[in-house]
């Protein structure tokens, strides 16, 4: 039992050590990782792609695509391990994760040859960045129950309706799609998947505002847009099957991610002092450290598990879920502890007047979403009891009704 | 046993929510939220025009009368409406500072202008993030000039009067400030609710009077606060409950794998549990608001115990609603985050949970209060 | 707002006294009520039949009953009043708590006259003991799954099957009973009631062994017990409707509970040293036991609410869950705490050599069945869900099949 | 990366999990619990013969070597079966003390009795409820001679030997006495737990050697109960693990409103729960096993956090196994109950929650260890 690498494994971190020695520079110790924020500037777009290009051509992107994406070839504990390794560096990050992630190798799943050819090295090197059309208003936990409509038309397809939580579509080059096709099959029959230009005519892009204030995801709008049918990935009705490929990849890059908060809270507890004394020095402020930091010590050793499971060449199951489950609520409770040991000062928002740089003032506002964003707390425990604990799935009411005779509840639309 | 509010206390808060309703809704809390307002004048005018803002002080100081138990049933429906107005401020912790410590000269002063809205008071004890205690203060009162800086202040941008805790001579005392005095400087700083004003306010050599006598500042600032602590509970229970109801409402109309969410366990469930720990807090508050209108000797047992229940049940509904509201939650179109902003803004208003159990305990053990 | 007693209410509780007073001795403070265990010595049950007679005599058994059952025709909030004053007082308890609480009044409500003179006197003036005989092994949460039969012959009907969870079967006179008459029929629409002699042949009773090491309930087999008819409850099938009469009190009597425990705590807290002085002075034991106290005050508080809607002439609705929700964890916690307040020592269970005579290992060992018996926290959360706030009814596979149809599993019988 | 046991390990655990799957069930627990044997004495040497209790002691003192990883396996193995034994007090407490301050002569006269399982060891702190603070510990060694009493001591009746902790000339020292010895007075006493014996022991001058230098003690004690920390915490896990794998099981087969109850979410999301706080524990133990074996500096944090998490996620999944069980998992008869017994006990065997949380913090502050 240890932590180190095999041979192999070590080999590969030397190379890309010395890749990134050469071509980055090491990232200021503190300063946090950055990750796509649907709002990149152009400025910081054009150096994400031009490091992307270094790295597709030095092929440390797509380390674990097959070669004939024009990937690497390599393996799982391989990317885990380049990942590692670039985390010491200051580089742009995570612009063209859903793209690689999760839009590419669906189309080269489902796509054809001249598909990947046309699309996923120039994706690689970051010269087009990708998005992803799934959710709607109506259609979250419920991802099946979208309803954006696509209607045959010749050799092309219609796309009317409404998609939300789409990051960066207005800087993206692609999307891949799932609309309804057919209102009258059973709501996973009736499904068809695209991909499409978003610049094609009648995409409408409106920023979503969060209640943080940022605007990190986008509502897309489609009035009469025309996909070529040539576009389609799977059949007409299959469109469910494709988007399980894609939304394979998303629980597990999310589950990937590990706590932050826990060493801050820590910071925190070390300078406030309470009337009796410093924070840390607190009976009941070591008991929820202590919570906080077990439950973010079993979460790093989970990963380590998961990364020696990837290192043998399996693939981690859904227990990856787990990080995402605990996190989310310990962020919202370590961030409301944090400002009660601030007392009436702990509601100041300002940098300059509250520690950390009003970084737990932050995240009791952005912590909602980590319980719900990339599938909410109750659908990740469902995860968790129906497909590691083997339970049984809840009670279904609309697996064979014809979509169209489902009782949809009057849906409050964002306006 | 008449444990409940009196049918006369039941008409006023049908008015109230009647009134709210039409007067303040969502939208209204959002023009301060997104707007330059500090607070909504207008409403603010409106409340004290029907005697709100003096319902607690009596007739003989321009108050209406309608005593502590009248002030709890508005401060529920306030609560529940969001109210972007400086009511606790001016309301709980000036006018019951004045009416439990003020002189007769300071009551005759300041409390027809408060009743009749027409002065805004605050109470300004904070002196930074995690800077509180009332024993480490560092603004001073020194022979009647007050020299110190007072961060966040509620309201204090827009308050004529602030009840200052401040160091004396012999510990701390209240200073009444009013604040179109000399040697002020304020300003308005961003808070995690902005639908609720706050000021960061330096003195210098501010001239001020003493609020009740040297030495007695201490146990009169835990007075006002214990009174205050009943109030803002009632807003609490009120925001609280406004939350359970809208999830509860979007639980039956959002539909998803073909039936309504609040048709699944995990929502049901987790409802039930904001539902209880609500009631728990309305029942703490009723103890409250009977400990409040009879100045009980229980008070501070009573106090501490409504504040601690109401800060959790609003803080968990708010949040829940939030979780139940799903990706529509939030978005900042969506009410849920006014009451998630305010139910922590008032949680750490009188000071933190952690503050309050301490109190309460403390309570405990020398009151030998009833278990 | 006041916790004074109307005039009405003064004079009443002056009888009360003025009664007690006479005929009983006054608790030793500290003193704990003791509710009817189910393993009553007979020593103990003469006695409390010898008080029950007085009080019933006296006016104070069955106060809120109509006249012509025998009772006193008063109100809801004398009985709680009667109920405040006794409980100041050394009387035996509970005994016959399910009988007049729950089985009677379904007689009387359901049976005839003759039933009424036959039984209701008796059983208020304590000679005959009543007990109730519905949950079976298969059937608890969801009492309607019960499958003890019942088969007409001539007059009488033969009952075949098991009970479970019925306190003091061993010494009760007579038992309600709720039987499956119907196995063709949806499961709520083929039960039959009844009431039975429990020394009837073919009824064998054996206790059940809680892991607590005490017995307060049994089961009773069943083997070609029969009952007249003239002593069925309601129609044939029409069963379903006469239980929730009897339910129905169920949960009241427990709602009105309230917990034990938090004083407990605190005077542990007070008494235990730990390394950092007393337990009481620890912050995180002050966070722990300002908790349980808060949620303790609600609770008495809501009773006082609850019992204001009584004194107005209301019904209290199913809010008295809450009761039972709060206080069935709380005490499962606090004897876990406790215990770890004790360090190794806390595994003691000798009352010489524990303080507080080892109340919180019992409670360690108690207290999951108070998670349970009388309504799961499951269940709990569930009929706040539904009868408070209005959500819908879970999903119901079993509504309109018949019974016979249901899937069942395999039950773990005890043997 | 290879955060993981070996293969041969891995075959280790099969092995002992179908041994004691054969030889240990519920009902061979139960006749403990119910009967008058203090431990099951056949089961006890068949774990002996097979070299479980010589597992860590290297193989010139008797054991077999297999290291404190082929230890961890085994605990897991011991602890999801209960196995009612003196495993614990022997091999992690007294062995580990002896192996970690013995001096060579005490290593000899003791290690191979207790590799053999010929000897049971144990170590004694407690001195009663709520006495366990090594500071004020008022069992005293003067002069090779022993004075005071604990309770409760586990296996202190059937144990040949005990690491007893007490007040030296120069503050606590680990005293090593030979039960055999004159002044012993001890019997059994009853625990929430009977499926594991404990005593109450008296000494009256007993002879007892010194186990390390003087003033040593405390450190000493520290380090074994860090080391026997991960052990706990792998019995820990294993124990969780069977709960969760009981109640899961009666999920599916237990049927109520027409399907199994299971498929409600509120026992879904129960195991969930179950799950994660088992699965962190797992993985918290596991950090522990690898600085146990490499006996690295990290290790009191390690133990710390593998302890912390396995009392919590074991008791959880104890009682909730109980909940998900219903009526049934109150009965006497259902096993459910000797899974929650053995949480409690286990919770409390090496000091309780509140007592390594602070130990974990006290690491922290000082060791700035890697958060």
């Amino acid at each position: 039992m240890d932590f180190d690498d095999t041979a192999e494994e070590a080999e590969f971190r030397a190379g890309a050590r010395a890749f990134l020695e050469q071509n980055a520079k090491r990232r200021e110790p503190g300063s946090g990782l950055v990750y796509r924020a649907g709002s990149e500037s152009p400025e910081v777009r054009k150096h994400a792609k031009q490091w992307q290009a270094k790295k597709a051509d030095a092929g440390y992107a797509g380390i674990t695509w097959p070669k004939e994406w024009g990937g690497r070839g390599g393996t799982a504990i391989q990317q885990v391990i380049y990942d590692q390794e670039e985390a010491k560096y200051a580089v742009p990050r995570g612009l063209f994760d859903i793209g690689l992630g999760m839009c590419i190798p669906t189309l080269c799943s489902w796509g054809t040859q001249a598909h990947r050819d046309r699309y996923a090295r120039k994706a690689l090197r970051g010269e087009e960045v990708w998005c992803q059309l799934f959710s709607e208003p109506a259609a979250g936990s419920d991802l099946a129950g979208l309803r954006t409509r696509a209607e045959r038309d010749g050799d092309h397809w219609v796309v009317n309706g409404q998609k939300i939580w789409t990051s960066g579509a207005h800087y993206c080059d692609f999307g891949v799609l799932v609309t309804r096709s057919d209102f009258a099959a059973p709501k996973h029959k009736g499904l068809t998947y695209f991909f499409l230009d978003m610049k094609s005519p009648g995409i409408e892009i409106r920023p979503i505002k969060q209640i943080s204030g940022q605007s990190h995801f986008n509502e897309v709008f489609f009035t009469d847009v025309r996909i070529p049918d040539s576009q389609r990935l799977g059949k007409p009705g299959e469109g469910w099957k494709v988007s399980l490929t894609t939304l394979m990849n998303e629980r597990y890059t999310i589950g990937g991610r590990t706590s932050v908060g826990v060493e801050d809270i820590f910071e925190l507890a070390r300078n406030i002092e309470l009337d009796d004394g410093p924070a840390l020095k607190n009976a009941a402020v070591r008991d929820k450290l202590a919570d906080w930091y077990v439950s973010s010590q079993g979460l790093k050793y989970s990963h380590f598990r998961t990364m020696t499971a990837l290192s043998r060449g399996d693939t981690p199951g859904p227990e990856s879920s787990i990080g995402k489950l605990v996190n989310g609520s310990k962020l919202q409770n370590i961030a409301a502890f944090a400002l009660d040991l601030l007392e009436q000062g702990g509601v100041l928002t300002d940098p300059q007047l509250v520690p950390l740089a009003a970084v737990f003032q932050q995240t009791l506002m952005t912590s909602p979403s980590s319980r719900i964003a990339g599938g909410s707390d109750e659908i990740m425990r469902n995860i968790i009891a129906e497909r590691v604990l083997g339970l049984p799935a809840d009670v279904r009411v609309d697996k064979d009704l014809p979509f169209s005779a489902l009782p949809t509840g009057k849906v409050k639309e964002r306006t | 046993m008449n444990f409940d509010f009196s049918d006369d206390l039941k008409e006023l808060r049908e008015q109230a929510r009647k009134f709210l309703r039409e007067r303040c809704s969502c939208a209204v809390v959002r023009r301060v939220l997104e707007g330059p307002e500090p607070y909504d004048k207008g409403l603010w005018s409106e409340i004290a025009a029907m005697g709100w803002t003096g319902a607690a002080i009596p007739e003989d100081y321009g108050g209406v009368g309608l005593g502590h138990l009248g002030l709890c049933v508005l401060a529920e429906e306030l609560g529940s409406a969001l109210a972007p107005v400086p009511f606790s401020s001016s309301v709980y912790l000036a006018t019951e500072a004045i009416l439990a410590g003020g002189s007769e000269a300071q009551k005759r002063a300041w409390l027809p202008k408060l009743a009749s809205g027409t002065a805004i008071g605050t109470l300004a004890l904070a002196e930074g993030a995690g800077k509180a205690d009332v024993r480490r203060l560092r603004t001073a009162l020194r022979n009647g000039l007050l020299s110190g800086e007072k961060l966040p202040v509620p309201d204090g941008d827009v308050a004529d009067l602030a009840i200052v805790v401040a160091q004396g001579e012999r510990g701390p005392v209240l200073a009444l400030v009013n604040l179109k005095a000399t040697g002020i400087s304020r300003g308005s700083v961003e808070t995690i609710d902005p639908t609720r004003s706050h000021a960061h306010i330096t003195f210098t050599d501010t001239p001020a009077e003493m609020l009740g006598g040297a030495g007695e500042g201490e146990a009169l600032l835990r007075r006002v606060q214990d009174r205050a602590a009943v109030l803002f509970a009632f807003e609490q229970v009120g925001g609280a409950q406004r939350s359970l109801q809208m999830a509860r409402d979007y639980a039956l109309e959002r539909y998803a794998f073909g039936r309504p969410i609040g048709s699944f366990q995990a929502i049901k469930h987790k409802l039930a549990d904001v539902y209880v720990a609500t009631e728990l807090a309305r029942s703490n508050a009723y103890y409250g608001a009977w400990a409040l209108a009879r100045n009980a000797p229980e008070l501070p047992v009573a106090a501490a115990t409504a504040r601690l229940s109401a800060s959790d049940a609003f803080f968990l509904a708010a949040k829940e609603n939030i979780q139940v509201h799903g990706g529509m939650g939030y978005t900042w179109e969506f009410d849920c985050h006014l009451y998630y902003r305010r139910a922590k803004l008032l949680s750490l208003a009188l000071g933190s949970t952690r503050l309050w159990k301490d109190r309460l305990i403390t309570q405990l053990e020398t009151a030998n209060a009833p278990l």
